[in-house]
């Protein structure tokens, strides 16, 4: 006779287990035959997770002084928190109740009703099993470092540091690039109230830059992570900028004398050029240049530094010998904001980029039509002077394409508008816009819609097959022909331009997969950060104490990137506020006496849990490092190594329970084999 | 106690080799002792005693049998369940009587099998009839009778009641000595007899403990045989590439083997908490095995270089189980129908 | 006809991706054989190859070991280990006279339902096909005769056989 | 030891294209490749008559696939089969594809193919194409060293219709927008590449014997877009492309009162050319339209780099190609 008294609970939830699983014989069998086993109650309810499910188990405890519960129901990862905390309200611990899952692994995937009763009665069995060797357990209080990291010094990463910042709490925010600001910088004009992209941005970048609770690390970038949620150590790297940024007034002398001129592939997006110490534009915060070593003609050949010649303070702010800087510090949490690459638009060799001239990639055209960019705005072709005529937007470039991103990109449909709106303010020329379904979903999206319409643009309903200069009728010579289906109309069109603008897919960075390696989350197949539960928890990750927003977690617009930013902080405040946080107690434990120090479990451990007591000649678990896994549990040749709530007792109880070997009708009896004497 | 009340010892070796009454007389000089405290009862590896004269005993006559070698044969069985009868201690004593040791790794096949791998395919037998022994055979002389060769070994608690058992093939002559001072101590001066089933002669953690190499994170790229490497003194084998399975082995034997370069063989058994020592070191290899990626690697590049590495390992079964068979989870192979894959040693083929 | 032969199989599966895999199938309805019975682990590391073996001798006629693709485990790397442990018992396995295809490793990523549900209903199919495993049947039936009496006729013969 | 292939001309090499054939011929030993005739293969059945019947058309082509899968050639685990005409290898490649597909269909093949003794497993032959053969298997840098007199100052349109790179097909080999592998054998041969954007697009086919009009209409798109970027010839690898670009540029040239005189050659004359074989052997002179004119052109050192003009001070720059594709008249 098992020494628990232990209540089992069969939920019909509704029609969806009652359905498929005859919960009244899961019940009465249940009490029955698993009686020895402990069973002193079973029920079945047509709710269990309704407060009035909750009551009777409550109910149960208190009257009939239960010390373990199973209930068997949905998934664990939906109710089992309600279920705890029920048995927490009448006094048993928490970790003494079990959810087994008879909904999702089992009436809503099988048909047969006899077998799937069959399948809930072996789990309610293993459940049993299982519960009676829980052990009551204590949640794991970490304590949270109020500081917070912020990788990425784009709009999320901004809006999340100025959130938490005017809190009161201090922020590290770590950008790769010399000046915050991401794509957003880039941007002319946004939709859809065609603010200008500056004229917003600037004025969070410049709070950002000289808010004193804010450590602005631009130029670096974050090489390890250790710890866990609320003690997280974190080494970036401040790459040299060979500027020393206690001196330098920002003054721009430096970048105006230095006589290197070098092609900007990120700033300008490979449409402007820059100078070997740049900043990479006016606005940018913080204010100090950097000088690109493998363009530095000092760096290269060992003369010049003109820079620092005419640099007019005392001492002088450019120094050559400056070495990067490796620093440690602690937060409590980190926020992921590193934003998305564009697709490259060469993977489509039909739509000639990169070997057509007047061909643009979306950026491209933003640097265009930017008053700061090359060409001051003017909307030119790629000779600089011309002024094209007509000008053909492709939207769905590499997006919504089982060839290269299946995904829909979000903002390129706005985006197309929004340039279509820019040329035919700018340029008066004819403009032609290919799209397969104009998105506009959002506040006032569709009104700017039908504003381009109104302002003349074409839309032509069909994906591009083909840019060419080939030219086949007449009036084609020397322009840009895209061939494309219009379905529409019901036949292929040749519309000639002068210049094509391809709104390209936004793809996850392409070191996506080392920093999710790095910081210890997951990254889906195509390489955007998996969130937490896509609907209700779109900015935590399944590591604890890892937030991501923006761009990073899936193509979005500036509007859900700042929402996300500052959910992201909001959830950061709320854990910065609690002070401790509870960890679900999963922890692996070595026991001393039967550890002979082999070592072999040393290397096991990501988090750096294990580690070697050479004075003692054992090995040694820190239960706060230790995520639980049980990795070490399953390796320890010596069986040392035991962990809460995955102890290996309770995880064969639980076979044995599934096997049915616990009771008597079981399919498998248990023979005694012959030879044991009488 | 009869009539000179001296404690009546007995030791028999059922499937065995002698290993173990050799280590027994190893310890020396106190075999005197044991001689002094002792009369012998039934000790057919030294004296001439004859099976009718245990049958003449009554029963529990015997104080302390001591019984090596598993039980291969209906003779091991019928004598070790006689002296069951007739001892009031028995004692498993060596890896044989404790979990099948070498024997019982022919459960990995079939008698038959068995049979004719040692009478007929065998490269130095001389069988042109092709005769194999049979339990009864008739001769002229009349009707001669050798034990039935059973299908599966078993070891002695799996066929009498133990109360003790002492690990090691052979147990170490110190820890003989000790468990034999503990049993005259309790037999002569009345002192206590340690709990039934203990495992005695026998430390409480893994062989490393004892083990004076240099022990390191471990991460092997690959294994090699014994013959294949010649390890550098001083450092921990298994860090070397040779199968050692020291850290899931009870020490008690002073990490012998590889104090001499020689990679434990795991023979005095599992530790308390393992249930079954082949798995046991199965999954210790496998964390030390050097062999991961990162993420984007190609699925199947990946399982090919496991594999490759595990090639490394070539009789898995017989090297993780070479002591334990008998005590394994699975206990033998399945052998109806489907054939055994009993690996060719390398070195005859 | 007898009664088609119904095997049991124990799937052993990781709380961050393939019990979650398992979850998806079941809120996309997607149907599977019933003869897969599921044991929640923290992580496919956590799975030793003695649960395989007492799941084997305590008579399942298959085990099925799931987890997250290599590179996506929530503890980052693993499910590498789970990879060579499996490799090392499925040769074990062999020797013991167990078909491979009774144990089998299946990654599936928590947004992989459907596919889980494929392999569960393949596997089945395919132990189904192997018929019973009952392995305490191999241990018990090991062939031999009650024990063979060395002197029938002796009179000792009740003291030993007994 | 040079490397075998099962080698299926296809009527149209015995024929029309007997340049093609001689130029392969000719060029095969240079490149250490063997080619085996399939002994009593038959006609493909082209474009034409897989539209008529499908049954036997598949069984007409699934006769050749038997014929080469018995005669065990070019070792390895899997014989290969070159094919150099397009529509010959497009056909080949297809019935395979469409026989392990549809096992129905594979079964109503086989019964026809039983008449005659034969049977085909589907997937026991790998059908090659012969410029895939020449690029992968020989490799550009094999062919670079074995380039004696390089053809500089030629200027070649390099044209691959629209067979060769359809793709889902097992034997295609390169990107079926923009291919690129004939462009670099080409330039590997010392010419002058154009950007000949509608390298891809459709000769006509069979549309000359349907509805010329349309099929002239197809031709002179191809013919005016070459003239455009001053090609001295069109390079081609498919008997049919090269029959409709050359026999009927008359015809264009009297239809739309064009003046086009643009050869239409053969890579594999060219690359007998650029290894030094006597133009006889390569079937120079069978062409309509004379390529005499064109051959004269080749210089003995490479034309001068054509000075990338000033871009103007205002010019924006442009982005470089993808790293590793031919950059044109760079």
């Amino acid at each position: 006779m098992s020494p628990e008294r232990i209540g089992v609970y069969v939920c019909h939830c509704g029609s969806n287990i009652a359905a498929t699983v005859d919960v009244e014989e899961v019940a009465l069998w249940a009490s029955e035959e698993l009686g020895d086993r402990g069973v002193v109650v079973a029920r079945d309810y047509q709710f269990m997770c309704s407060s009035l499910g909750q009551e009777l188990i409550e109910a149960d405890i208190k009257e009939q002084g239960l010390t373990r519960v199973v209930v068997a129901a949905c998934s664990p990862h939906l109710h089992e928190r309600t279920f705890r905390t029920a048995c927490k309200r009448a006094g048993l611990n928490p970790f003494l109740c079990e959810l087994v899952s008879i909904r999702e692994q089992v009436s809503w995937v099988h048909t047969d009703r006899a077998a799937a009763t069959e399948k809930a009665m072996a789990v309610v069995s293993g459940g049993v099993e299982r519960v009676t060797l829980h052990q009551p357990l204590e949640p794991l209080h970490v304590p949270i470092h109020p500081a917070t990291l912020i990788v990425g010094g784009g709009i999320a990463g901004i809006q999340a540091a100025l959130e938490i910042a005017d809190s009161g709490y201090p922020v590290y925010l770590v950008e790769r690039e010399p000046s915050i600001g991401g794509h957003m910088a880039q941007f002319d004009k946004t939709f859809p109230t065609l603010d200008c992209s500056a004229c917003i941005l600037t004025p969070k970048m410049v709070d950002v830059g000289g808010h004193p609770n804010v450590t602005l690390l631009t130029w670096s970038e974050v090489e390890r992570v250790d710890g866990y949620v609320g003690s997280f150590t974190v080494t970036v790297r401040k790459k040299a900028r060979y500027v020393d940024e206690s001196v330098c007034t920002g003054c721009g002398i430096c970048t105006e004398k230095c006589p290197v001129r070098v092609l900007d592939n990120t700033y300008e997006a490979g449409l402007g050029y820059r100078k070997a110490v740049y900043r990479p534009f006016a606005q940018a915060v913080p204010k100090y240049p950097v000088i690109d070593r493998e363009n530095c003609t000092y760096f290269q050949r060992g003369k010049c530094k003109a820079c620092q010649l005419f640099c007019p303070t005392h001492p002088k702010a450019i120094d050559f010998e400056q070495k990067d800087e490796i620093l440690q510090f602690q937060v409590g949490n980190i926020i992921l904001a590193t934003g998305y690459d564009l697709f490259d638009c060469r993977r489509i060799p039909q739509y000639g980029y990169a070997r057509l001239a007047n061909v643009f990639t979306s950026l491209e055209f933003e640097r265009l039509c930017n008053a700061a960019g090359p060409t001051g705005g003017k909307i030119v072709l790629r000779d600089g002077v011309t002024e094209p005529a007509t000008v053909g937007i492709i939207h769905c470039v590499g997006s919504r394409d089982h060839n290269y991103n299946p995904y829909c990109s979000n903002i390129c449909c706005m985006q197309s508008l929004k340039f279509g709106h820019l040329v035919k303010e700018r340029t008066g020329a004819e403009v032609f816009n290919f799209y397969i379904d104009i998105r506009t979903a959002f506040k006032d999206y569709d009104e700017f819609y039908q504003r381009v319409l109104e302002d003349g643009v074409h839309f032509v309903r069909g994906r591009v097959a083909e840019v060419t200069d080939a030219a086949r009728l007449p009036g084609e010579e020397g322009k840009l022909i895209i061939q494309v289906e219009d379905t529409l109309l019901g036949k292929q069109r040749r519309i000639p331009v002068d210049m094509v603008v391809l709104s390209a897919a936004l793809q996850p960075r392409q070191d996506s997969t080392e920093v999710a390696y790095t910081f210890g989350i997951a990254c889906s197949a195509n390489g955007w950060f998996i969130e937490k539960h896509p609907k209700l928890d779109p900015v935590a990750t399944m590591t604890e104490g890892i937030f991501i927003a923006g761009a990073c977690q899936g193509p979005k617009d500036i509007p859900a990137s700042v929402a996300q930013g500052a959910a992201a902080a909001a959830r950061v405040l709320g854990r910065i506020h609690q002070k401790e946080l509870a960890l679900e107690p999963v922890r692996a434990s070595i026991i001393a006496e039967r550890c002979s120090g082999c070592r072999i479990c040393n290397n096991l451990c990501p988090f750096n849990a294990i580690s070697y007591d050479t004075a003692r000649m054992i090995t040694e678990i820190n239960p706060a490092l230790c995520q639980g896994c049980g990795t070490c549990v399953a390796a320890c040749p010596s069986g040392a190594i035991t962990g809460t709530q995955f102890s290996n007792e309770q995880v064969l109880a639980q076979l044995y329970g599934l096997l049915l070997l616990n009771v008597s009708s079981g399919p498998v009896q248990q023979p005694q084999p012959a030879l044991v004497p009488a | 106690m009869n009539a000179n009340g001296k404690p009546k010892l007995a030791m028999y070796w059922a499937s065995a080799c002698g290993g173990c009454e050799i280590s027994t007389l190893n310890i020396g000089e106190h075999i005197l002792t044991v001689d002094a405290v002792f009369d012998l009862a039934f000790f057919p590896c030294i004296a001439d005693f004859k099976v009718k004269d245990v049958l003449g005993y009554p029963d529990g006559y015997i104080d302390l049998c001591l019984i090596n070698g598993a039980i291969r044969n209906s003779e091991n069985e019928e004598m070790v369940r006689l002296l069951r009868r007739k001892s009031k201690l028995l004692v498993a004593f060596g890896s044989c009587a404790y979990e099948g040791c070498i024997p019982a790794l022919s459960n990995l096949t079939t008698r038959d099998a068995t049979l004719r791998a040692a009478y007929l395919d065998n490269p130095s037998i001389d069988n042109p009839a092709g005769t194999l022994p049979q339990p009864h055979t008739a001769v002229p002389e009349g009707d001669l009778e050798i034990p039935f060769f059973y299908h599966t070994v078993k070891s002695l608690d799996q066929v009498v009641d133990v109360d003790y058992t002492i690990p090691g093939c052979p147990p170490e002559p110190h820890q003989i000595w000790a468990v034999l001072q503990v049993v005259v101590a309790a037999l002569t001066q009345g002192g206590s007899l340690p709990p039934k089933g203990v495992l005695l002669g026998a430390g409480s953690v893994a062989v490393c403990e004892e083990c004076a190499l240099a022990k390191h994170e471990k991460a092997v790229a690959r294994f090699y045989r014994p013959y294949q490497i010649r390890p550098e003194p001083g450092l921990c084998l298994l860090e070397q590439g040779l199968i050692c399975m020291g850290p899931a082995t009870l020490s008690g034997c002073g990490a012998l083997c590889p104090q001499v370069g020689m990679g434990c063989r795991g023979c005095y058994g599992p530790l308390p908490g393992a249930e079954d020592q082949g798995m046991r070191m199965l999954t210790a290899i496998a964390s030390i095995l050097d062999v991961s990626g990162r993420p984007g690697d190609n699925e199947l590049d990946l399982e090919r270089k496991v594999e490759a590495a595990a090639d490394t390992i070539v009789d898995p079964a017989g090297t993780f189980y070479r002591f334990s068979m008998a005590h394994s989870l699975l206990r033998r192979a399945r052998t109806d129908g489907v054939e055994a894959a009993v690996p060719q040693p390398a070195v005859w083929s | 006809m007898s009664e088609p032969f119904e095997p049991v199989i124990i799937g052993f599966t990781c709380n961050w991706c393939s019990y979650r895999a398992a979850d998806l199938a079941g809120t996309s309805r997607v149907k599977y054989p019933p003869n897969i019975r599921l044991i929640r682990l923290m992580c496919s590391g956590r799975l030793d190859p003695t649960f395989v073996l007492k799941a084997l001798a305590g008579g399942a006629d298959g085990v099925l070991i799931t987890g997250c693709h290599p590179g996506e485990c929530h503890y980052l790397e693993q499910n590498y280990k789970t990879l060579r442990r499996f490799t090392l018992l499925r040769r074990t396995l062999a020797q013991f006279g167990i078909e491979p295809e009774r144990v089998r490793l299946v990654w599936a990523s928590a947004a992989e339902g459907a596919r889980l549900a494929v392999e569960i209903g393949k596997m089945v199919e395919e132990v189904r096909a192997l018929g019973p495993l009952n392995w305490q049947g191999v241990i018990a039936d090991d062939g031999d005769p009650p024990i063979a009496i060395y002197h029938p006729q002796s009179e000792w013969v009740q003291g030993v056989a007994a | 030891m040079s490397a075998k292939y099962g080698y299926y001309p296809g009527c149209s090499l015995e024929r029309n294209a007997i340049a093609y054939h001689q130029s392969a011929v000719a060029v095969a030993p240079v490149l250490d490749i063997e080619f085996v005739e399939l002994d009593d293969w038959n006609c493909c059945g082209a474009t034409e008559y897989i539209a008529i019947d499908v049954l036997p058309a598949y069984a007409l082509v699934a006769r050749n696939l038997a014929i080469a899968s018995r005669q065990k050639l070019s070792g390895g685990n899997q014989n290969q089969v070159v094919a150099p005409c397009s529509a010959c290898f497009l056909n080949l490649s297809k019935v395979d594809k469409y026989m392990s597909d549809a096992p129905r269909l594979a079964a109503n093949v086989n019964t026809a193919l039983a008449a005659g003794g034969l049977s085909y497993k589907p997937g026991s032959v790998r059908v090659r194409h012969l410029l895939d053969i020449v690029v992968n298997d020989v490799g550009y840098d094999a062919i670079a060293a074995k380039v004696q007199k390089p053809l500089y100052g030629l200027r070649i349109a390099p044209y691959y219709g629209c067979l060769i790179v359809r793709p889902g097909f097992q034997g295609a080999f390169d990107d079926p927008e923009y291919p690129m592998s004939l462009d670099r054998l080409m330039g590997t041969l010392g010419t002058t590449v154009v950007d000949f954007p509608v390298k891809a697009h459709c000769c006509g086919g069979h549309m000359t014997q349907i509805s010329e009009q349309v099929a002239l209409e197809l031709i002179r798109q191809l013919l005016q877009n070459a003239a455009e970027y001053e090609a001295d010839a069109i390079v081609t690898l498919c008997p049919m492309c090269q029959l409709n670009l050359d026999g009927y540029q008359e015809a264009v040239n009297r239809h739309y009162g064009t003046k086009y005189h643009i050869p239409i050659l053969y890579f594999t004359q060219l690359m007998g050319l650029a290894f030094g074989l006597p133009a006889a052997t390569l079937g120079f002179g069978k062409e309509f339209v004379d390529a005499a004119a064109a051959l004269n052109k080749i210089g003995v050192q490479p034309p001068p780099k054509p000075k990338k003009e000033r871009a103007g001070k205002e010019a924006l720059p442009m982005p470089e190609m993808a790293a590793g594709g031919l950059s044109h008249e760079s």
